[in-house]
């Protein structure tokens, strides 16, 4: 059995301790050893986007990040997005707006977008394009993802 | 009597008609019917006492979904044509 | 994925130390987005990963007026590109980090992981070649300095030695008049590997061009420099016939491949049409300055 | 934008939120992967290096001797099972083929063709593991190409194979389907103007985000239950009994939340080996593909060579039209060329026409279904040829199209007429359309439109409505969810029961907990599902109003039920609402569940018409497409907004296909390009907000006009690039993907 490294970090505000591999991904890490499942696997290559998390305010692949290398940081997951009971306005709008379909990407694109917005709180359509493309939907055409991000962000201006 | 349309290569079943009248009051009626016209038809249509799972019937331009004991009207106009996997593509994985 | 072992040094000397170790199977971890996926595809097996992001001097951009840029060879891509001075005196090279991947790769790719990744179809590997960028090794040998241009060897090869760390690439300052840009083709708009990539410097004098230099990614088992497309344009006013004919001599010297990116009849071509948009845009740039 | 509107709705027709949706945006929802159990095991698969090969022997002794290894399993530990076309469950299909898909035994055909599976403690264990089984190999030649495989001197792929025409002879052609009507030559010799052209498409995947997963849980009285992202559980259920050698009603699946399938995830290949190791080791092994091995080794959709030739008179009239078209149906033979020879001319009424299709196997993955099967490619060449007639004939191209567009009664290719169907209306939405009005402007820049035709599908859908103590109610279907369809099944049983949307909840339920339900495909869970939720919701309100007629002592003649309330006739009593009635319940007879199982009929035949608008770089002939729009009949549109998005994602996939995604295989046969970096689906950066124009013709054969939207936006955009390609280039493009350099040679070979 491989020996385990001890890591520390904060995940969505709370310290928290996990053992893990050193082969094992931040991914992995954050879905088998900590049971934290909404970030998604889609391509392992950092090339969808699914597992999309925020390391000390900037999104990364969580694929192509390992779970030893968390040690110190302050992560956000989508698992965070959601204050108490209320939703993020990037979560309400991905619902008003029908932004979702089967929902796999969806996690993704909403810390994407959370990234994003937390730097440029009023992009234009084409800074969410930008910002948005290392994040692969199959559903829907990103029409109604696009919409819904600056909808969430005019929201989040009128505060 | 129902007018029953014979797709281009089952016409060699038929000595080349591309369509005849058959009578009957269900499917199952009206290939035996064709049978009796044209030796060989139902072994060509039927299998194990259900049509062959690659063939569909087109009742008035409706699917049958009953099979051989689906209904067919006095001047019903019946179409023998390639099944689907119901849309869902190549139900058929021979 | 195999089994390994993993450091993160604080030190050079430290990584020095810890690449250097018994067995040849140690390699520098950066940001992970190349060497991560080869070890899933089983085409490297290192036995232990040395994380160098935590090493100052390798996260470090400093700019001198006199002396030039010194840019830490993990700094990650958004970085340079949210860097000012990076803008003003490196477009080009700024332009070619920003290109790499999508966000979240941008986040952890590096220069320095760029270049040591070896790919004939790195982005900022032409454009460091463009401005002359040396490489700047520590090993436990010591020090050693190496033009980019000689940097890597071969698909995925490299000149570092076992034991070896790139700590930073080092660019002189630009002189007065120069400019350099960097230009991809890609099938989509966002996240593939160039088709062809070019990256040009020149300085200009009016508008007579009295320093040039192109560099070709994607054409060629490592990257190219297009000697003659350069030269041919020394002493010369930047006018379209001198471009083109640029444009022209670059595409003669690439030597592409037929692949799922595109065929080398295709590749040969985009080469001269990006290395006379790369030329145009230098120079736009240059007078500028 | 909406036709033909009768029925007058309350909640049908609004766009609220669907009742998934908070699980979804805050990571809860439990996809097949996120499934976990104590003491679970995970497995892998090993693959084929080769394209086409000879298994000598395989041997995995190193492989269990690695610590943490628990298991593996081979072909020879499945079954081995006939070769004929059988019904298994509901479905008909070769289990021999199947079988063979999911584990090879005598031969790989394909590269990443499964060859063993391993279960060990943990995934890169199991990874570790595979690298130690050693499989001896006799490399085979491949066969990469469908009009190679039809030579008669080409390799064969299956000895065993035979088709109708040559009974005695082995082949890679499984099928030929033709259609012939009138009189080919009297139709050509009636023609002005004759446009004859060949075609070729790469083979593409759905590219589904989610990965194929599976969780089998197999307990020692000999019954298993398996976890999976599926568009058909009741299928995976048969599918995989009949390749266990279990009974079918041993077998529960439950369907985990699904991350896309477009029709990919009709069928199975790690479900039964997670349920063969699970029994072997006696813990529930969990198995998820790489993309990778997604790519290589699922099921994308055929690639093709398709010969149109068409002929029209120079005041506009189709006159006649030959088609040969030859589909890759992969390593074993069902390629979708049946649909495709039965959609390619649907939407023109043709007097004369031919149309030979052709089913071929090659050394590539089997494949499977992918959104309008078959119709995509055919629209591809016919399409373009429509185009080029209108343009000879100096006529619009949507007037053209309009002007022999296909009406009620007009006959199919394969001979049934068309019911009320809105082609014509469908055309008409795009010429009235703000975008087809508009002025395109600006150098290398054209404008192309298409059409695309789906049938659409019935099949067999079950559904039960419960009505709860509070007066709310939850609908239960065995329908997997991959769009939004819980919140359009809630709305029409909410519609029914005049419960506000927030009182009804839609559920999907595992095999042994709802009748069975065919897969969610064929663009059918909102018309046959959406039906048999309709019948039970009136099932419902039959028994709400017999309660009504007891507690009130009248007949049950007496009582009617209007927006939520039994209302008693001849008055005299105050209304009674669901919720007042269910507080009665348990005195008036128990509770009330509505039931209704449908072999839907009156399936509503779909079309789309796309407009788009693209520029070309005349230097690095790279498209940028600047502006689409797409025009759908949906016969009745449910919730717009998941309509919508139905439209809108079909013709993402369809610009996806047009420009860039293809499979790119070596000359051995190696697939080079099986991840997302190479297999280039569309960014958001790669399209242009895409307008959606609901068009509403109601489909007679549904109690709410429902047609079913899934499909038919992905047939057009092919073409329709091509077309505005045309128009900006004055080149005609006959491959896809029309890729950067494919659009380069193609140009320059007109420059020069």
């Amino acid at each position: 059995m491989t020996h385990k490294t001890q890591v520390q970090c904060t995940i969505n505000g709370e310290v928290t301790e996990f053992l893990c591999e050193p082969r094992q991904s931040l991914l992995e890490t954050l879905r088998d050893v900590l049971g934290m499942t909404g970030s998604k696997e889609g391509c392992l290559t950092g090339d969808c986007g699914a597992c999309s998390v925020i390391v000390d305010g900037r999104v990364v692949c969580s694929c192509l990040m390992l779970g030893v290398e968390a040690e110190g940081k302050d992560l956000v997951t989508v698992e965070g997005m959601a204050q108490e009971s209320e939703l993020h306005p990037l979560q309400q709008k991905f619902l008003e707006d029908a932004a979702l379909q089967c929902g796999i990407c969806t996690p993704g694109f909403l810390v994407a977008a959370k990234a994003l917005l937390d730097r440029n709180p009023n992009p234009s359509e084409q800074e969410i394009r930008y910002a948005l493309a290392g994040n692969l939907c199959r559903c829907t055409g990103y029409d109604k993802i696009v919409h819904a991000v600056l909808d969430a962000a005019k929201v989040m201006q009128e505060g | 009597m129902a007018t029953v349309f014979i797709p281009a290569l089952m016409r060699k079943l038929t000595r080349g008609q591309e369509s005849i009248v058959a009578t009957g009051s269900t499917v199952g009626q009206i290939i035996n019917d064709i049978e009796n016209q044209f030796p060989g038809f139902r072994n060509y249509v039927i299998e194990s006492g259900e049509l062959k799972p690659s063939i569909a019937v087109s009742i008035d331009g409706e699917i049958a979904t009953g099979g051989l004991l689906d209904s067919v009207g006095e001047s019903s106009e019946i179409h023998f044509v390639p099944a689907l996997g119901g849309g869902v593509g190549p139900r058929v994985i021979r | 994925m195999h089994d390994f072992t993993y450091e993160a040094p604080g030190t050079v000397d430290e990584a020095v130390r810890l690449l250097a170790a018994p067995g040849d199977g140690a390699r520098v971890l950066c940001g992970g987005t190349d060497i991560l996926i080869q070890m899933r595809a089983g085409v490297r097996k290192p036995s232990r990963l040395v994380d160098v992001k935590g090493i100052p001097e390798l996260r470090q951009i400093k700019f001198d007026p006199k002396s030039g840029l010194r840019l830490g060879a993990a700094v990650a891509c958004i970085e340079i590109f949210e860097n000012e001075l990076m803008q003003k005196h490196y477009p080009g090279l700024t332009e070619a980090a920003h290109l790499i991947g999508s966000t979240q790769i941008q986040s952890r790719a590096s220069v320095g992981g760029n270049l040591c990744n070896g790919s004939p179809a790195a982005d900022t590997t032409p454009a460091l070649i463009a401005l002359s960028a040396v490489a700047h090794i520590v090993g436990p040998g010591g020090a050693r300095d190496v033009p980019v241009e000689e940097f890597v060897t071969g698909p995925g090869q490299t000149v570092m030695k076992p034991g070896e760390l790139l700590v930073e690439l080092r660019i002189a300052a630009p002189k007065p008049h120069s400019s350099d840009a960097y230009l991809r083709l890609i099938p989509r708009n966002e996240m593939d590997i160039a088709v062809v990539g070019v990256g040009t410097a020149l300085t200009l004098d009016g508008n007579r061009c009295v320093a040039a230099k192109i560099a070709l990614g994607a054409v060629g088992p490592t990257q190219i420099v297009a000697r003659k497309a350069g030269e041919s344009l020394v002493g010369k006013t930047l006018d379209d016939a001198a471009i083109e004919n640029a444009g022209r001599l670059a595409s003669e010297v690439c030597t592409p491949i037929d692949d799922m990116r595109g065929t080398a009849e295709y590749r040969r071509h985009i080469t001269g049409v990006l290395t006379r948009r790369t030329l145009q845009i230098a120079a736009e740039r240059a007078r500028k300055n | 934008m909406a036709s033909g509107t009768t029925q007058e709705f309350n909640i049908i027709g609004t766009r609220p939120v669907r009742p998934d949706g908070v699980d979804k945006v805050t990571g809860r929802a439990k996809y097949g992967a996120d499934y976990s159990f104590p003491g679970m095991l995970h497995g892998k698969v090993l693959r084929s290096p080769h394209a086409h090969a000879r298994i000598k022997s395989i041997n995995y002794e190193k492989a269990l001797k690695l610590p943490g290894v628990k298991a593996v399993v081979v072909g020879k530990d499945l079954p081995e099972l006939e070769s004929k076309i059988e019904f298994i469950g509901e479905i008909s299909l070769n289990p021999h083929y199947l079988a063979h898909n999911v584990l090879a035994r005598d031969k790989v055909l394909y590269n990443g063709h499964a060859v063993a599976a391993v279960a060990a403690t943990s995934l890169h264990i199991a990874e570790e593991a595979l690298a130690l089984i050693e499989v001896d190999y006799e490399v085979l030649p491949p066969l990469l190409d469908v009009r190679d495989a039809m030579k008669a001197d080409a390799p064969i792929l299956h000895p065993s194979l035979r088709n109708k025409e040559e009974p005695d002879k082995p082949t890679n052609v499984a099928n030929h389907v033709q259609f012939k009507r009138g009189d080919l030559a009297a139709g050509f010799a009636a023609a002005d103007y004759i446009v004859e052209r060949e075609f070729d498409t790469s083979m593409v995947h759905q590219g589904y985000i989610e990965p194929h997963n599976a969780v089998g849980v197999y307990t020692s009285d000999g019954h298993a239950t398996i976890y999976c992202s599926t568009q058909g559980p009741f299928d995976v259920r048969s599918m995989s009994a009949r390749v266990l050698g279990m009974p079918v009603g041993n077998i529960k699946v439950v369907p985990a939340e699904i991350g896309g399938g477009f029709g990919g995830k009709t069928t199975i290949y790690l479900e039964p080996l997670a349920v063969a190791l699970s029994k072997a080791t006696g813990k529930p092994v969990k198995m998820i593909m790489t993309r990778s091995e997604v790519l290589r080794a699922t099921g994308p959709t055929s690639g093709s060579h398709i010969k149109v030739k068409m002929g029209a008179t120079k005041d506009g009239k189709l006159t006649a039209a030959e088609v040969w078209m030859a589909y890759e149906a992969g390593a074993f033979p069902g390629s979708p060329v049946m649909a495709g020879a039965m959609t390619i001319l649907a939407p023109y009424v043709l007097e004369h026409l031919q149309i030979d299709g052709y089913d071929v196997v090659l050394n590539k993955p089997k494949t499977a279904a992918y959104r309008a099967p078959g119709a995509t490619n055919a629209a591809f060449g016919s399409e373009t040829v429509i185009d080029e007639l209108a343009e000879k004939c100096g006529i619009d191209p949507i007037q053209f199209r309009i002007m022999n567009g296909a009406k009620e009664g007009s006959l199919q290719p394969a001979g049934p007429p068309f019911k009320r169907i809105g082609f014509i209306e469908t055309c008409q939405a795009i010429a009235n359309s703000e975008h087809y009005k508009s002025k395109l402007t600006g150098k290398n820049r054209g404008r192309g439109v298409a059409a695309g035709f789906w049938f659409n599908a019935g099949m067999q859908s079950t559904a039960t409505v419960n009505i709860h103590a509070d007066g709310s109610a939850s609908v239960v279907t065995g329908s997997p969810d991959i769009g939004g369809s819980r919140a359009s099944m809630s709305m029409i049983a909410a519609e029914v029961l005049g419960l506000p949307i927030s009182e009804v909840r839609a559920v999907v339920a595992d095999t042994d907990s709802i009748g069975h339900a065919d897969v969610t495909g064929g663009s059918r869970v909102t018309f046959a599902t959406g039906m048999a939720v309709f019948e039970a919701a009136h099932d419902a309100v039959r028994q709400l109003k017999e309660r009504a007629a007891r507690i009130w002592e009248r007949k049950f003649e007496e009582v009617d039920f209007q927006a939520g309330k039994a209302i008693s006739k001849n008055n005299g009593v105050p209304p009674m609402s669901v919720k007042d009635l269910a507080a009665k319940f348990p005195r008036t007879g128990g509770p009330i569940t509505g039931r209704a199982s449908v072999s839907a009929r009156g399936v509503g035949a779909a079309f789309a018409v796309c407009c788009v608008d693209v520029e070309v770089d005349p230097d690095t002939a790279k498209v940028q497409v600047l502006r689409a729009t797409i025009a759908q009949d949906a016969g009745r549109a449910i919730h717009p907004s998941y309509v919508e998005g139905q439209m809108q994602g079909g013709t993402a996939q369809g610009i996806g296909w047009a420009l860039n995604e293809e499979y790119f295989y070596d000359n051995q046969g190696l697939m080079r390009n099986s991840g997302f970096l190479d297999y280039r689906m569309p960014t958001c950066l790669d399209l242009p907000l895409i307008e959606a124009i609901i068009v509403e013709v109601p489909n007679p054969g549904h109690p709410l006009g429902v047609r079913g939207v899934g499909e038919v936006s992905i047939v057009p955009p092919p073409a329709a690039v091509a077309n505005a390609i045309y128009r900006a280039t004055g080149v005609r493009m006959t491959e896809l993907p029309m890729s950067p350099s494919r659009l380069f040679k193609a140009t320059h070979k007109k420059g020069s």
